[in-house]
């Protein structure tokens, strides 16, 4: 591993990050902006207001609902109630992928719905154009889910979206219609959103089919949305080595998946951040455990895969994953040993997402990279410390209107999968069942922790470690690359991946190595520039040295 | 078929948008607000817009998009948005130091019925605005309109809260820039130059959003229309609106605060709306058009009449905005081809009219503008009556791959092509980019589609 | 298949040429021609050579190509072609009346060994040159060299010919033009005004080759470099010739003429070509570099580094001529592309070396140039190890529909496509054109190519 | 028909052209300037020198030879003998369009085989270095044939290319490998190529294989090139008529058809200029009439149906024709109904080629449309005249060394399909045996006839005439159009076609449409032109009032 000796003071850092704002905002930051401790985990402000004025990675609720978590089902119609716009941005710029079981099966995420809404809908109510626009795609596709969103003016006039989706799924009868009070302004962030979406699809979806799919080894992926191929490789892998995936939530899947959803024996979650909320319910009203997994890594995979096939127990499994894992591996190692020789040492940021932050350092960290300061876009503090620190969370003003749902085992279906004691035991060996250890246990000492990062807070600490590449999204990716330094977008993949698996992770090394080592930043400077300015160019100075 | 549920038989839609011709009116805004020189917009609403609309235009134009939000929460919502405003002011004259602070409604804050001008006001009033620097608004409600409607009402904000008349007229003329790309404000700035005309041309985002890579981020790139030259608008001889409905409002705030009469203009896309951009041009200002710019003019006819054969008769179906749709179709018909289906999610009398006046010469050409006007009704017509080329922003490359038809990008946003931003599509120039484009894309088909016996060498 | 003959098997081959990579002299010295202000060139052999070139030069500018010929019959091939020539100036001077004719030889009369410096000497001396006309002569011998080697010996004719060494230097630079187009030529003249250098560009067809539609047919048109600059050029401050086959001769011509010290650059095509001679120029003229082109610069840095991960590792085949090759080759290594197959019908040691050096950085490229080098090979070097984009002129559009290879048409000649005299490839500007291309052909061959699920959006 | 009243007087607009020339050249092109009277048609000086300077639009002998009449045959393998150029501006410039039988038959079409010859093979002799070639070609591809063409300095430094081919063919046994000397600068135009060819052609191919062909009605098509596929729509109107086609010269053809010609039945001529010596010969040989026709037109192209039929004398044949021309003639009628009204008595120029300035003026006729002036670009007098001229015809010194074959009747081989007195019938009847009325006989009285036009002619004829199109090849395309006249390749079509039978008149009534009524033409003036003129465009000015 990286010796991090040469980082600059953390503190000072810190001091430089906040010196600029007006003092209240300087002391909000402050509590954003850790210096980490892997040992004694120094507690992180997170999931609170971002400060007006602020330029923010974050977006809103409605993001966090419509795009996230339910655009990657296909089969469902995601109509989106309100202006133009909120449908319009939500349209195919999330790249998941997926894939119909036939050129004429349902897929509608190439779509874009709305019902476009005029003044005199603000005025007069917009829940008869709702009405309307739902009996539309209706006639039109006959599919078997509509989801309604609502987009920040219809909450505030009233429109209820939920009894005119039951309205509508009552006259049906064979198409499920549901809604989702997602208005862009609940909560601080696109977090509200997933926790809305998880409890909607866990209200009108899961549990609605019984059928009990044939496999020995069932699970849920849940929190993979399939971004450049992500699910497909996990997909792969499952499939090498004899794992029944019953449902995703929600990358490549169907409203027939996730309906069918609690007959599996295991929720595995990627993305804690955003998916959490349906392991916890899915275990109290079905009796699944979840599990805490990670597919970004090569090493992370196979250790994945271990302790799922620990989790099942058996060793038929076991020996499965072993031989998938002893064949994957050297092509991997191949990869590496290339590339590696051009990585080792540089140094990564990463500000993105509520999981990705985190488990892309394993990505880093197998190409000899440091990672030297990260935070998340929209996570909560326990995705930073870990589960432990949950029951001494404050609920502020802004998430305490956020539903929590009242779930209790279900009379019938209720079937705890492990006893209490099994569970100890797979804990014991390691297992994160039920529980997520958070991305600063992983991180080196006095790295920077920086939650909601700002665009001054960023650019700053480009200009101050002068990092080999910065990982963010679309907002930052420009800004960042002006500096120089080239930007991996986290979200999208820059429109490649899969990164996941052990296929993922050889696109992810030979993407690192071209952006890290691209020429195009060797002649940023025109030779008369060099010339006045003495130096061959200003990026090859560097503020850490290797 | 990536549009695999898309019919051929078209319904009546009332309430259901498929596949938007459009979006909301906070995006054109904030564009508008980045052709100011030292400006940073500001969404007034939920994070969740400026987001959206920093992503969108980040990913035409790939560079930065720099935009401040009020983030407003459950609370705003509920209590009003001023103080989420306040404090934004504060923050970002404290952390991001812009000369100007550009601020736009969204249907959030519109709905709960912020007062853009009472709220800056009251930041002027209680010392905000530090010396030297401003704030300007727009009322920018996503319901109404779109994001051409946007960038109107920015602009006109522009003119009206910055134009001043003093009794000195200057020797120079207002240009106000339809919603046009950097490369294409620059062509303006060009023509303008060898015409040997002084203007002030408004909004500018050249270089702002067309910016060098130089190993630093210019935060406020030395592009954008400066506060002076905003300032002195109101002394101008005259306005040119570059289009009617995304400048001419800006020109009829100008004309009612400051008497500067106008003259709206079809956006010089094509030979014809050039003709008629250069002839007020120099009509205005009084100068005689230099024979580079009839030269570069005989050029494209050159290419025209050199190529016409493969122009002739070509099926167009083109979606888009207004002020590019108009001289775009004139343009094509021009050109001797048909443009035979049209459709922009923006509404507009002004825009139908002329409309109808230019497809006199298209008989029998669908054209429908505003509510329902969507991207699924274009492909359903084409469906029913193919098409040998279309003309769109990105979100054609489904039609155009699922219907087998030469696609040129064109509008806003292109998300996955570059070159809008650098190479301008007005003028003549620009004229004969497009051509180029048309016959590229055409050639290429047939060149594709030739049996061997007839594939061509000389065309 | 087009190209169905084929073979996958390379070989040796002494005797027969197929499918060459070049042409011969003449056509070279008759575009140079073109780029003197009224100037007709002159083709001194059979009624054939004329017909060919002007065909082809037409075919490629879509533009009239004006050139006599001598005529030869089988009587002026036996007792020498002297009295052809003679007659031919009586009646060119008669009845098109040129500044200048601009005779060049063929493989015709020089196997008969006609001595065009005596024959225009005697023509002089005979008083068939109207006082004030002019007429200058190169030896282009169809059987040595390529097209490139006629333009060449063209444009050293013109410096040797035209150039006269005063006491008094002029604070001007002479740039010698290698073969580019009049687009080129054009950004070359705007890239010096920018930086505020006199030059003397020559040859230069800009407003020849590139002429607007006006109505009439100028039979000379406003363009060309004019034979008062002509003369001018043995008292410049320095030559920069731009291309070491192309343009270099005439640099040398001038240097012993008249002592006009010089520099050879690479056509500045891409970024670092385009750097050098921006720094030669301005180091040459003592001019700083103003901040307008470092920007264009920037902006086309900025377009790679964007992109780059569409250009990364890229196999390119190109073909074409040595000085388009050389920059060409250099810039595809810049954009991180990988050019894997090079061949140019055009000999030359110094661009071989030229090529060697700059291919260090592609280890494994195959490269040819000469005689043999034809697109026969390239084309079975690309069956060997396929590429993911061809470059080269219209022939290529045969290889690239066979092998299904994105095609960009660059170099001479192009005789299916428009643009190339219209738009620069030289400079920033250029370079901006080429990447752009270069983007389109390889990501339209992605969306093609892409499953419906991998169907990007953004890109 | 179109009075033509209204044109200039002809014998000013001569004095006009020619008063700039130097009084020699004036004194020579006065006598290939003539004023058409189609009732005693004048004498056109013609197939002489070009006066060296003028700027014509003539190429040379291997032009006429390689390019025109060998170049469409897809199965030789054609090696230019000579420096690089010549090779590759015949290389797909012609556009004969070629259709191989399966994808895999031979089709040399596409590529471009040269010796490259270099300095030294001049100097010291190109043969080893063009039998290498040969033997190259044949080890490469085992074509049927090969056919070497000389360039200039072929026939100055000596080589020997028929020795040099017959030293081949020989070793080889398997490959007809033939050559011929048609250096550029033998005769005046393209005119001494097309012999040279035909000699070759007739010499080394026809008659090399005697199997008979199935098929009542078997005719050869002499003089169709197959520019833009014009000999695909013969085929068709032959296919369905049931006349069979035996050999084509030679436009879509191959070694085998033109081996096999001598077993029709009639040659049909169809380009009188460049190949008449071939039907003269095969008559004189093998006893086979030939027949002038034209099949540009749609009338042409019935009436030269009924002749064939009437030639054959077969009652069904005679049906057949008459049913396919009142199945076609409708469709034809349909386009020229809509069109002519806008082409109405509008004018054309036609200088171009040795036949199709001739047989285009049908088409231009059945549009309501003049031709003005015309003139062939390589002719010779019978062609302007008619072959009545030909036994006074002075053959001039650039013209009397082209071989002309001793060709007398073969003993084995000979049979007159036609006895004398047959052939007088059927000339009774009309049908153009072994003659050609030539060009004249059809235009106007008081039209301008010029042979070898040059550019300063025609640039003062269109000041003059101002037509509404003008026919000539692609050197003369944009100085015509520059002018504000469309100008219609008929070299090339202008990469249209095809223009002959009945469907390619529609083809050509709409292109001219669509030339003559462009809009584009209405463009040319910039409106600052056309307030300073006073007048809208220039170009609507006319000399000509129709």
């Amino acid at each position: 591993m990286q010796s991090y000796k040469n980082l600059p003071d953390p503190s000072l850092v810190r001091e430089d990050l906040i010196q600029k704002y007006p003092t209240k905002v300087a002391k909000k930051r402050n509590k954003s902006i850790v210096i980490n401790d892997p040992e004694t985990i120094p507690e992180v402000q997170a999931n609170v207001r971002t400060v007006p004025g602020i330029i923010t990675q974050r977006g809103c609720c409605y993001a966090g609902c419509k795009g996230v978590v339910l655009g990657p089902t296909r089969d469902i119609v995601n109509i989106v109630h309100g202006p133009i716009g909120c449908s319009f941005y939500a349209w195919l710029t999330r790249r998941n992928q997926t894939r119909p079981e036939t050129p004429e099966a349902e897929n509608y995420i190439t779509y874009c719905f709305s019902t476009d809404m005029q003044e005199e809908n603000v005025v007069f109510g917009g829940e008869k154009k709702l009405k309307q626009a739902i009996q539309e795609a209706y006639d039109l596709f006959h599919p078997k889910a509509i989801a309604i969103f609502s987009t920040c003016p219809v909450g505030l006039i009233g429109d209820d979206v939920h009894a005119a989706s039951k309205e509508m799924r009552d006259k049906f009868g064979d198409c499920n219609v549901f809604g989702f009070s997602c208005e862009g302004y609940r909560g601080v962030s696109q977090s509200a959103g997933h926790h809305i979406a998880n409890n909607g699809v866990f209200k009108h979806m899961v549990g609605r089919n019984n059928a009990v799919k044939e496999g020995k080894f069932k699970l849920n992926l849940l929190g993979e949305y399939n971004i450049g191929g992500d699910a497909f490789e996990i997909e792969r892998i499952f499939e090498r080595t004899g794992i029944t995936l019953v449902a995703s939530f929600s990358g490549n899947s169907t409203v027939g998946q996730i309906e069918n959803a609690h007959t599996a024996d295991l929720n595995v979650i990627l993305c804690h951040r955003s998916i959490n909320y349906m392991g916890e319910m899915m275990e109290t009203k079905y009796g699944i455990p979840w599990m805490k997994v990670n597919f970004v890594g090569a090493e992370s995979t196979a250790k994945s895969l271990r302790k799922i096939a620990e989790y099942f127990g058996d060793e038929e499994l076991k020996a499965r994953v072993e031989a998938v894992i002893a064949e994957e591996m050297p092509k991997v190692k191949a990869v590496i040993d290339e590339i590696r020789p051009r990585t080792e040492g540089k140094t990564a940021m990463l500000f993105v997402g509520g999981s990705r932050a985190h488990h892309y350092q394993d990505l880093f960290s197998e190409l000899g990279m440091t990672t030297v300061a990260a935070g998340y876009e929209f996570a909560h503090r326990d995705d930073y410390e870990g589960r432990h620190v949950l029951p001494g969370i404050k609920i502020d003003a802004d998430s305490k209107n956020i539903e929590e749902l009242k779930v209790t085992a279900d009379p019938e279906l209720y079937n705890p999968r492990k006893s209490e004691a099994e569970l100890e035991a797979l804990k014991e060996k390691g297992l994160e069942i039920n529980g997520y250890e958070g991305m600063m246990k992983q991180m080196l000492k006095k790295t920077l922790v920086v939650d909601d990062v700002s665009h001054y807070e960023s650019e700053r600490l480009i200009e101050i470690y002068k990092p080999d590449i910065f990982c963010a999204g679309i907002k930052e990716k420009y800004v960042v690359q002006k500096m120089g330094v080239p930007l991996k977008q986290l979200h999208s993949y820059d429109y490649g991946g899969p990164y996941t698996g052990f296929e993922g992770a050889q696109n992810f090394y030979r993407d690192i190595d071209r952006m890290v080592n691209n020429p195009v930043w060797k002649l940023i400077k025109a030779p008369w520039q060099k010339a006045e300015n003495g130096s061959s160019t200003a990026l090859e100075a560097s503020y850490v040295t290797h | 078929m990536l549009l695999r549920h898309t019919t051929k038989e078209v319904k009546e839609r009332e309430g259901l948008t498929i596949n938007p011709a459009k979006t909301c009116q906070p995006i054109g805004a904030m564009y508008a607000a980045l052709g100011i020189h030292g400006c940073l917009p500001h969404s007034h609403g939920s994070q969740g817009c400026c987001s959206y609309h920093r992503s969108t235009l980040t990913r035409h134009y790939k560079e930065p998009v720099m935009a401040a939000t009020s983030s407003f929460t459950e609370g705003a919502s509920v209590f009003g948005g001023q103080a989420n405003l306040l404090a934004a002011i504060d923050t970002i004259f404290s952390v991001y130091n812009p000369d100007i602070i550009a601020v736009h409604s969204t249907c959030l804050s519109e709905t709960i019925g912020d007062d853009l001008q009472q709220i800056t006001k009251k930041a002027k009033d209680d010392g905000k605005i530090p010396e030297g620097k401003h704030i300007i608004y727009a009322s920018t409600p996503s319901f109404v309109g779109s994001h051409v409607t946007g960038y109107a009402n920015m602009v006109a904000g522009m003119a009206d809260q910055f134009a001043v008349s003093t009794d000195e007229k200057k020797n120079q003329i207002n240009i106000i820039a339809g919603w046009m790309e950097p490369s294409d404000m620059r062509e303006i700035k060009r023509l303008s130059t060898e015409l040997g005309v002084k203007i002030v041309l408004f909004p500018d985002t050249s270089n702002v959003l067309d910016a060098p890579q130089t190993g630093k981020h210019e935060f406020y790139p030395k592009g954008g229309t400066t506060v002076e030259e905003l300032k002195s608008t109101g002394d101008s001889i005259r306005s040119l609106a570059l289009g009617c409905i995304s400048a001419e409002p800006a020109a009829i705030a100008l004309e009612k605060k400051c008497k500067v009469p106008f003259e709206t203009l079809d956006m010089p896309i094509g030979i014809s709306a050039t003709d008629r951009f250069i002839m007020a041009l120099s009509q205005a200002a009084g100068v005689t058009v230099p024979d580079d710019i009839t030269a570069d003019r005989g050029r494209l006819v050159d290419i025209i009449a050199d190529m016409e054969q493969y122009l002739f008769g070509k099926k167009v179906a083109l979606f888009g905005d207004p002020d590019q749709l108009i001289p775009l179709t004139e343009f094509l018909l021009d050109l001797n081809m048909k443009p035979v289906h049209i459709v922009s999610g923006t509404p507009g009398q002004r825009f139908e009219k002329r409309m109808k006046e230019i497809l006199q010469r298209a008989p029998g050409a669908n054209f429908k503008n505003g509510l329902g006007a969507d991207m699924f009704l274009l492909h359903q017509w084409i469906k029913n009556e193919p098409v040998d080329l279309l003309i769109g922003n990105t979100y054609g490359k489904y039609i155009a791959r699922d219907e087998d038809i030469p696609f040129i990008r064109y509008g806003f946003p292109i998300l996955d092509r570059i070159g809008h931003s650098y190479f301008p599509s007005v003028g003549y120039t620009g004229g004969m980019r497009l051509v180029e484009k048309i016959l590229g894309a055409l050639m290429d088909r047939q060149d594709r589609d030739a049996l061997e016996e007839k594939f061509e060498l000389v065309m």
